[in-house]
């Protein structure tokens, strides 16, 4: 039982793992944006499997929240990215050190 | 108790009414004319900072306990409501002719004011959240609201992707916190805490939760190692943004340390303070260091509110009342020098974008010259200013606590700092002038308005701060 | 009754007042009335003062306050038209009036009965700080008569003789301030009763000798000399400001009275303490009247205008040393070993002086060797416990030697300048009555019998032998020296009176007579020289020593000793000693020197380096700037290089590790987002554990 | 006389000017300068009212006013004077006057910032000689450095960037840890007593542990040490000096260096006698080092005015000696120093100035015979070197003989030692003066101007205070009697009492967190 749990915790945390590691290793804006969302759904399914397991409703009703906060974020950081190819003609990171030092 | 309680949130719904208002204008306005929308802001933020001193006094629980206001709430509100006063009062001349629909600028700081503001009342982490993210979000947009200009976007992307990061992080820890205690409500956590305290609670996963949230809020707070963005995304975000960025947001995270770390989970923050400690002293050694050779003076105060938010973390560590009243009053005299500082760098334009580009401003302009002093010597903690009040505060309440040997490390800190703010004096009063294009917009009555606030606060912190240390001892009702 | 003395210095100050101020400001408002308005404001001012003073002191005496009031007021009236001789009337005249005033102070004193000759005069509470209470009060005593006497009858009379010497000179006023600032320093380093106020006058003069020797400072040398002079004595003094110190952290008061009357008995003969304080006394002494190992500056100072010359530097400052270890009496003779140096100093320093005379070709330098010698002399008696006789040398001293300055100067006058007695010679036949005063003057230091010199030498010397702090040894010297002396100053004589002319013509052509402005001080001086002595003529000769018993009541706190007895067949044995001697030392010089003047030149030759020695004073200025000056210096430099590097460097340094651990941290700040994450990702580590 | 509050007005009364200065047309320099000059007089006559009524036989402070400032914290505005204040207040208000006129000429731009600067600069400078609160004195004393700065920045010399970062930095590095230990202690008598206060009279009734004494004594007495400057810590000195405009220059020598030496007597000795005790022997090292170190430096410098920035520092060792002397003649002395000091060197600075105005060099080689050309210039000169090197008669002696004699009843040695700065004094200052004024003339000096009315004008009271002070030091010294006697009693019965045995670590505040 608890096992099972556990189990969907570490699967959940392995998104975000994963996620995080995008972020980590890849240089192209559109992936590093893509396992942010990632990350938010390993959350996502953290929440789920606590809510469930405590039969509270309110990891649910978090989950739905979470949703929302992260279309939103789609929005904008698609937005910006645009923009970004629109001055620079690349999504690649290694063009945005304008600013340093 | 009133569940919908609309009253306690009445000063956002007017500002949101606002903000509306605004975006409506900028569509249905045929033309692209030009719309007083600071004043209307100015206008509503009035309004705002009315009914919350309507409000102001009471303690009133909201919305299934999702939310409460209390005085610091109070007091909050009406930092963050003047912060949207000054913001929108440098911001026309700046962003005249480089934005083209204005409505949406203002929409936009009004927002994400408002998004403090809930931050402010709420009493849920996930309420927390969300007013993170509505102020997060619209500051992403604010930072590019440049659209042709390189820098503004890629400060924008930077705060974004690194914003969002942070955001998961915290989420991750709410959702640990909320595994092992089953809720988010800050009183349920406390109560639940003690309840499973000695029935199987995994006190590490708590713990992994508590330290996410904590990483989310220094993100915000901009504490080194978490500091990464801070520079890149003040220097190249619009002045005006820089402003209120480094004010509004600096205030918000740090109201949120409050709330949620003496409120929520103080439980747990004996296990914080040594690396609180540890943190503090290299965010402000680092960013005072760092800002020493910072050619670009936006770059530079990006690096000093670093070296700020290490001081004022001293008193959160010290977890006393003086301690924490200080943050307070020490954030609103930061506030009110930032924003001033950064008024003088609107109306210098390209002239502010570097030192060597003020020289000789100072006698040039004298009343800006006269104002840079100000705010300089106030951040230097120099009396008489708001600057050095704030730093006596902070250092009482750390020695109260006894941590001599932080506070002398914070003190030569502030002696290390002198010399870069001093240089911008030195720019702009021994240098000779040099003629670097820009025209400077004087005619623009707000801003000087703005400096003339912001000074007089500043000096009124300094020489009369007993209303202040008064105000703020007294709400200071959080403790471990 | 005695308040009136408190003047005696303060009419010099006014005329160095009044003087000092035209002086400096006659170039910039000359014939403005802004000028006289000034100066009559400075003298009403100055009136006021004196005014004050006589209320404070409540005596009759007001009106005199008045005079230089009047003056002032005077200066008003005539101001447009003030000229020198005005200057001369103030100069002269503040000086004249204090030796009148000093004079009737003599004569009320005589008047008192032994006992009561000593007198102080309150002037006002100077400082108090704790058990520290100084005034500025005035003593009137046996020996400070004297002195004031001294002071300001020569004074005056060297006044008198610079008016005619200094005449047309473009800074006439500017000197006769300095020279009246002068006197009011002497009188108050000689009227004190206590040693900070003598030690106000000590250093004052020695200001005035810097001020005067570097009179015309536009000659590089001058100056230098000045500043040697200067410092030199300031070495003096600080042994001297310790020696005060000493004496109050063992008296506990600084004045005289009550220090030495407590002496005796406060401390142990031949103590500790007493030797110290003594020493130091003496090593200001040394500076001040320039006896070895600091006499040096004292042949520079010629350099001085040479009424100055003959005021200062033979007659009065020069000899304040003597008086202060006479006035110091009562603690020098408890002391012997300090007597013992300062006996043996001065003798030695006499005869080294008297040696360095052979050679020297500068008609002033070869008096200032005299006067060291003779300052030696002083001290060799003072030295032996004889105090009076000390001060009984310094008075004659001060006839003669000053008549012999202001006789060389009358010659320097006649020659147009020249100083070299190698290119004079011959002259006393252009310059008759100089030559007759000079005569005078060499045959009084000479000690020929019947002369002043003669009896305070010979007094000196018998001492010498006979004190039991003396010694054969003592006398020995003392009598040597008396036959150099009169070798070297008739060699003096004769280089520039007798003998083939060696001036070039146009100066020969110039040869004149000194105007009676000059002659008639040196006739007074020559009368002195003459009859000076007879004041202290000594008793084995059967007659009372006036001068010997008129300044008994000064040592009466001395430390009291057994004077061993001698027959005077000794006396005058010793006395008939030391006069052939100084009889051999006058026919050396006629043989050498009228005779066959080759004589000296083979001599020369012959013993080449000894010559080069005594030519150049024994190399002792090299070597002393070696010694001193150079190593001053370098050890000045190498502390600024210190200065510069060590300690500046450490505070730059700070800065400088700043700024590249600045430059580290910005290298942090790669403007990679993933380096950024990174940062996130460390950060949340240190918070996990 | 209790009705007005004169201490206060003095203080805070050149604000007058500067307000009245904002409303002067910028192009009327002269119009500017008279203002300023008439306010500060003005500014120095009301505070002959002090000395009119300022009672020598009283000890307490007098003049004292009280109001609230920050009561939350207790912190209050506390002014008064006693004797040892007393002169050096008025000795800031007669200098002042005198900066501004000579300042007339050498200030040619920016005229109306300098002058406002100037009458900011006095407001610091009195306040911090009349606080009788920490937290005020602190104020004050902190405020001081911004018009400093701007003083050496703007109008100062070639180097002048890098001498005021210097100057502030240096400065304010002390200042900062005396900070640290002001609220320190406050917070150890408000633990002792209960009381929050910032006054200095309360504290001075409070008598903390020998093993606390030392470390808050250190904090201040670095900050003084710094300001006044003793022997490691000067080197800002010479800098901030030959770079300073002359008024920038007078202030910082009269009056600047007072304030390092005023807080040792005041603060760091006052308030930790047991510490003060314990490290005698140190600071007095210091001292006597600084009075040689720095009398033999000067002797071998090329510009005259960073000989007289390191006469300074050998002067102020003198200082530094007397007030460790820990006896009256030395406190007395002492003083005197401070008061002759700030005379002869501010002095020394004008004239120094007015030659620099006419020959735009500041090196001794440069000049030489210029005494034939300007016999006043030579005259005024020359008397305030004599003061400067200590010439009896003069204000120099006093102060150095008092002192000296202080301190050779303590220790002989110390005497023997540091009064060799009485030769070597005459040697650094009458060469100077030698090789400026005297020797043969240069052909470019030939025409030098000599001194004009104002330049007279503004020696003249100076000169007549050296003599003053010189020939009736009583009463100067009358006045300080008392306070120095009280000063030194209490000292005296605070040493006695024993707080050694006390077992409170000085780290016992300290305990981390909670």
């Amino acid at each position: 039982m608890i096992s099972q749990m556990n189990f969907f915790l570490i699967t959940g945390l392995l998104i975000f793992g994963i996620g995080a590691t995008g972020l980590l290793i890849r240089r192209n804006l559109i992936i590093c944006f893509m396992s942010i969302e990632l990350m938010l759904n390993g959350v996502n399914l953290v929440f789920v499997t606590f809510s469930h397991y405590l039969n509270s409703a309110v990891g649910m009703l978090y989950v739905l929240f979470i949703m929302a906060l992260a279309a939103a974020e789609v929005a904008i950081g698609l937005a910006i990215i645009l923009l970004i190819y629109r001055l620079k003609g690349t999504v690649d990171m290694d063009s945005l050190n304008t600013m340093k030092g | 108790m009133a569940n919908f309680d609309m009253l306690s949130i009445s000063p956002d719904l007017v500002l949101i009414a606002f903000a509306m208002l605004f975006l409506l204008i900028g569509a249905f306005s045929r033309t692209t004319k030009v719309h007083n929308y600071n004043m209307l802001s100015v206008i509503g933020f009035s309004l705002a900072i009315l009914l919350n001193l309507f409000l102001f006094g009471s303690k009133r629980f909201g919305f299934y306990n999702m939310m409460l206001y209390d005085e610091l709430a109070g007091i909050f509100r009406f930092i963050f409501y003047g912060i949207g006063i000054l913001v929108s009062l440098i911001s026309d001349p700046y962003i005249e002719g480089r934005v083209r629909h204005k409505g949406e600028y203002y929409a936009l700081i009004v927002l994400s004011i408002v998004g403090m503001s809930f931050i402010a009342t709420s009493y849920d982490l996930i309420m927390l959240v969300l007013g993170v993210e509505a102020m997060s979000l619209s500051v992403y947009i604010l930072a590019g609201m440049f659209k042709h200009d390189e820098t503004s976007v890629e400060a924008s992307i930077k705060y974004f992707l690194l914003g969002a990061f942070s955001t998961a992080i915290m989420l991750l820890g709410i959702a640990f916190i909320y595994g092992t205690l089953g809720t988010t409500n800050y009183s349920l956590i406390v109560e639940n805490y003690n309840k499973y305290l000695n029935n199987g609670l995994q006190t590490g996963i708590f713990l992994v939760g508590v330290s996410a949230v904590l990483a989310g809020v220094l993100f915000k707070i901009a504490a080194v190692p978490f500091h990464m963005w801070t520079p890149d995304v003040y220097e190249g975000a619009p002045t005006s943004v820089t402003a209120f960025m480094i004010s509004g947001i600096k205030a918000a995270s740090f109201f949120m340390l409050l709330r949620v770390f003496l409120v929520a989970l103080k439980v747990s923050v004996f296990n914080l303070v040594g690396v609180m400690v540890f943190i503090s002293i290299i965010t402000m050694t680092l960013g005072n260091v760092a800002a020493l050779t910072q050619k670009s003076i936006k770059r530079m105060l990006a690096y000093s509110s670093i070296a700020h938010a290490g001081y004022m973390l001293i008193g959160f560590v010290a977890l006393n009342k003086t301690g924490m009243a200080a943050i307070v009053f020490y954030l609103i005299a930061y506030a009110l020098m930032n924003i001033g500082a950064f008024a003088v760098l609107v109306l210098l334009e390209e002239k502010g974008k570097n030192l060597e580009n003020v020289s000789g401003c100072g006698f040039l302009y004298p009343f800006l010259g006269l104002m840079m002093t100000i705010f300089m010597f106030s951040m230097v903690g120099l009396p008489p200013t708001g600057g050095f009040m704030g730093k006596f505060y902070i250092f009482r309440g750390a020695l109260e606590a006894g941590y001599l040997w932080l506070v002398i490390i914070a003190v030569l800190n502030s002696a290390i700092s002198a010399y870069f703010y001093l240089r911008v004096l030195v720019y702009m009063f021994f240098e000779k002038p040099v003629d670097t294009g820009g025209v400077l917009r004087f005619s623009s009555p707000t801003v000087t308005t703005a400096l003339i606030i912001t000074s007089l606060g500043v000096l009124a912190l300094g020489i009369f701060p007993q209303v202040f240390f008064e105000l703020t001892t007294k709400y200071m009702t959080y403790l471990p | 009754m005695f308040d009136f003395i408190v003047l005696i210095p303060l009419f010099p100050l006014f005329g160095a007042f009044l003087n000092g101020i035209y002086g400096v400001f006659r170039n910039k408002w000359a014939n403005k009335p802004s000028h006289t308005i000034g100066v009559a404001a400075i003298g009403l001012a100055f009136g006021l003062v004196l005014l004050l003073v006589y209320k404070m002191l409540s005596v009759p005496i007001v009106l005199l306050a008045l005079v230089p009031a009047l003056g002032a007021f005077l200066n008003f009236i005539f101001g447009y038209k003030w000229s020198d001789k005005l200057v001369s009337i103030i100069g002269v005249g503040s000086v004249g009036i204090s030796f009148v005033l000093s004079a009737l102070a003599l004569w009320k004193l005589i008047h008192l009965d032994p006992e009561a000759r000593f007198i102080e005069v309150v002037f006002y509470k100077w400082m108090v700080s704790g058990n520290l209470s100084l005034d500025v009060a005035f003593l009137l005593d046996p020996l400070s008569a004297v002195m004031i006497l001294v002071v300001t009858g020569v004074g005056f009379l060297i006044h008198a003789y610079s008016m005619g010497y200094m005449h047309n000179d473009p800074s006439y006023p500017r000197f006769f301030s300095y020279l009246n600032l002068f006197v009011f320093f002497m009188l108050i380093l000689v009227m004190s009763n206590n040693f900070p106020l003598m030690f106000v006058g000590w250093e004052g003069v020695g200001l005035c000798s810097y001020l005067l020797i570097g009179f015309w400072f536009e000659d590089d040398y001058n100056a230098y000399a000045g500043n040697k002079a200067f410092i030199v004595n300031r070495i003096g003094d600080f042994g001297f400001i310790l020696a005060i110190f000493l004496i109050f952290v063992t008296f506990g008061t600084l004045n005289y009275k009550d220090v030495f009357e407590t002496a005796s008995r406060a401390l142990p003969y031949n103590g500790f303490t007493v030797t110290a304080i003594t020493l130091l006394l003496f090593l200001g002494a040394t500076g001040k009247s320039a006896q070895i190992p600091l006499y040096v500056w004292l042949p520079d100072a010629m350099a001085g205008p040479t009424p100055v010359s003959a005021l200062i530097h033979a007659a009065t400052m020069v000899t304040a040393g003597v008086y202060m270890v006479a006035r110091c009496n009562a603690l020098y003779t408890l002391a012997p070993v300090s007597l013992a140096v300062v006996a043996t100093i001065g003798a030695l320093t006499a005869i080294f002086a008297a040696s360095m005379g052979f050679a020297q070709k500068d008609i002033k330098r070869i008096l200032a060797y005299s006067t060291i010698s003779q300052l030696g002399y002083m001290f060799l008696g003072v030295g032996v416990a004889a105090f009076s006789a000390g001060i009984f040398h310094l008075v004659t001293h001060a006839f003669f030697k000053a008549l012999l300055f202001l006789s060389a100067g009358s010659v320097i006058h006649a020659m147009g300048g020249e100083q070299d007695v190698m290119k004079m010679g011959g002259l006393k036949g252009h310059i008759k009555k100089t030559f007759i005063v000079s005569l005078v003057g060499t045959l009084a230091i000479a000690g020929a019998p019947g002369f002043s010199g003669f009896f305070s030498k010979d007094e000196i010397l018998w001492q010498a032998y006979s004190s039991p702090y003396g010694s054969k040894f003592l006398w020995a010297i003392g009598v040597i020296t008396a036959g150099m002396t009169a070798f070297y100053m008739f060699r003096w004589l004769f280089l520039i009176f007798f003998g083939e002319e060696r001036m070039d013509h146009e100066t020969k052509h110039h040869i004149h007579e000194s105007p009676n402005s000059m002659l008639i001080p040196l006739y007074v001086l020559a009368f002195l020289s003459i009859f000076g002595g007879y004041m202290g003529v000594p008793e084995s000769l059967g007659v009372k020593n006036y001068f010997h018993h008129f300044l008994e009541p000064v040592t009466q706190y001395a430390y009291k000793v057994e004077w061993p007895h001698y027959s005077h067949a000794l006396e005058y044995t010793l006395m008939i000693v030391s006069v052939a001697v100084a009889f051999a030392g006058f026919a050396l010089a006629y043989i050498c020197y009228i005779k066959d003047p080759s004589i000296p030149v083979k001599f020369g030759e012959k013993y080449r380096t000894l010559y080069k020695w005594v030519y150049n004073k024994y190399f002792v200025d090299e070597f002393y700037g070696i010694l001193f000056v150079k190593g001053l210096l370098k050890t000045c430099f190498g502390m600024r290089a210190f200065d510069e590097k060590a300690i500046d460097g450490a505070v730059n340094g700070t800065g400088k590790s700043l700024y590249w651990s600045s430059i580290l941290t910005g290298k942090l700040q790669t403007g990679y987002i993933y380096h950024y994450v990174w940062g996130i990702v460390l950060g949340l580590l240190i918070l996990l554990f | 006389m209790e009705g007005i509050q004169i201490l206060s007005i003095v203080t805070f009364f050149p604000l007058v000017g500067v307000i009245a200065l904002f409303f002067i047309d910028r192009e009327n320099v002269v119009l500017q300068k008279t203002v300023t000059l008439i306010v500060t007089t003005v500014a120095f006559i009301l505070s002959l009212y002090l000395l009119i009524y300022f009672d020598p036989a009283k000890a307490d402070f007098q003049f004292v006013e009280r109001h609230k400032w920050i009561e939350s914290i207790g912190a209050t505005y506390v002014v008064g004077i006693d004797g040892i204040s007393l002169f050096l207040y008025l000795l800031t208000t007669f200098i002042c006057p005198i900066c501004i006129l000579s300042a007339w000429k050498y200030i040619d731009k920016y005229v109306k910032e300098f002058l406002i600067c100037m009458l900011v600069l006095e407001v610091g400078m009195l306040g911090t000689f009349c606080a009788l609160d920490l937290l005020l004195f602190y104020v004050f004393w902190e405020l001081m450095l911004i018009p400093m700065y701007f003083i050496i920045g703007v109008w100062g010399g070639p180097r002048r960037v890098y001498a005021a970062i210097k100057f502030v930095l240096y400065t304010l590095f002390g200042s900062v840890l005396m900070l640290v230990a002001i609220i320190f202690y406050y917070l150890y008598v408000a633990s002792k007593t209960g009381e929050y206060t910032f006054d200095l009279l309360k504290w001075y009734q409070v008598l903390p542990p020998f093993s606390m004494q030392i470390w808050l004594f250190a904090a201040f007495a670095l900050s003084f040490a710094i300001k006044v400057p003793m022997f490691p810590f000067h080197t800002w000195l010479p800098d901030a000096h030959v770079e300073a405009p002359t008024p920038g220059s007078v202030i910082l020598a009269g009056i600047l260096l007072k304030m390092g030496t005023y807080g040792f007597i005041r603060f760091a000795i006052g308030l930790f006698p047991h510490a003060a005790y314990f490290l005698t022997p140190l600071v007095v090292t210091l001292a006597i080092i600084g009075i040689i170190y720095g009398a033999m430096v000067s002797i071998v410098q090329e510009d005259v005015k960073k000989l007289v920035a390191f006469s300074s520092v050998s002067h102020l060792g003198a200082v530094m000696l007397g007030i460790f002397a820990m006896n009256i003649q030395g406190l007395e002395g002492a003083m005197y120093i401070m008061l002759g000091h700030g005379l002869s060197t501010g002095a020394l600075f004008i004239i120094v100035g007015m030659l620099y105005e006419r020959k735009h060099s500041r090196l001794i080689a440069d000049y030489g015979g210029v005494a034939k050309v300007m016999p006043i210039m030579a005259a005024f000169f020359s008397v305030t070197v004599l003061s400067s090197v200590g010439l009896p008669g003069l204000n120099g002696f006093i102060g150095e003989f008092l002192v000296f004699l202080g301190a050779f009843k303590v220790k002989p040695m110390w005497t023997i030692l540091s009064a060799t700065c009485v030769i070597l004094a005459a040697v650094y200052l009458l060469w100077m003066y030698k090789r400026v004024m005297f020797g043969p003339i240069r052909e470019e000096n030939k025409y030098l101007p000599d001194m004009d009315m104002r330049e007279v004008l503004l020696m003249v009271p100076i000169v007549i205070l050296y003599v003053v002070m010189g020939v009736c030091p009583n009463y100067f010294l009358g006045k300080m009697h008392t306070s120095i006697n009280a000063f030194l009693q209490g000292y005296e019965k605070r040493i006695a009492m024993n707080v050694y045995e006390e077992k409170v670590q000085p780290l016992a505040l300290i305990r981390g967190g909670k």
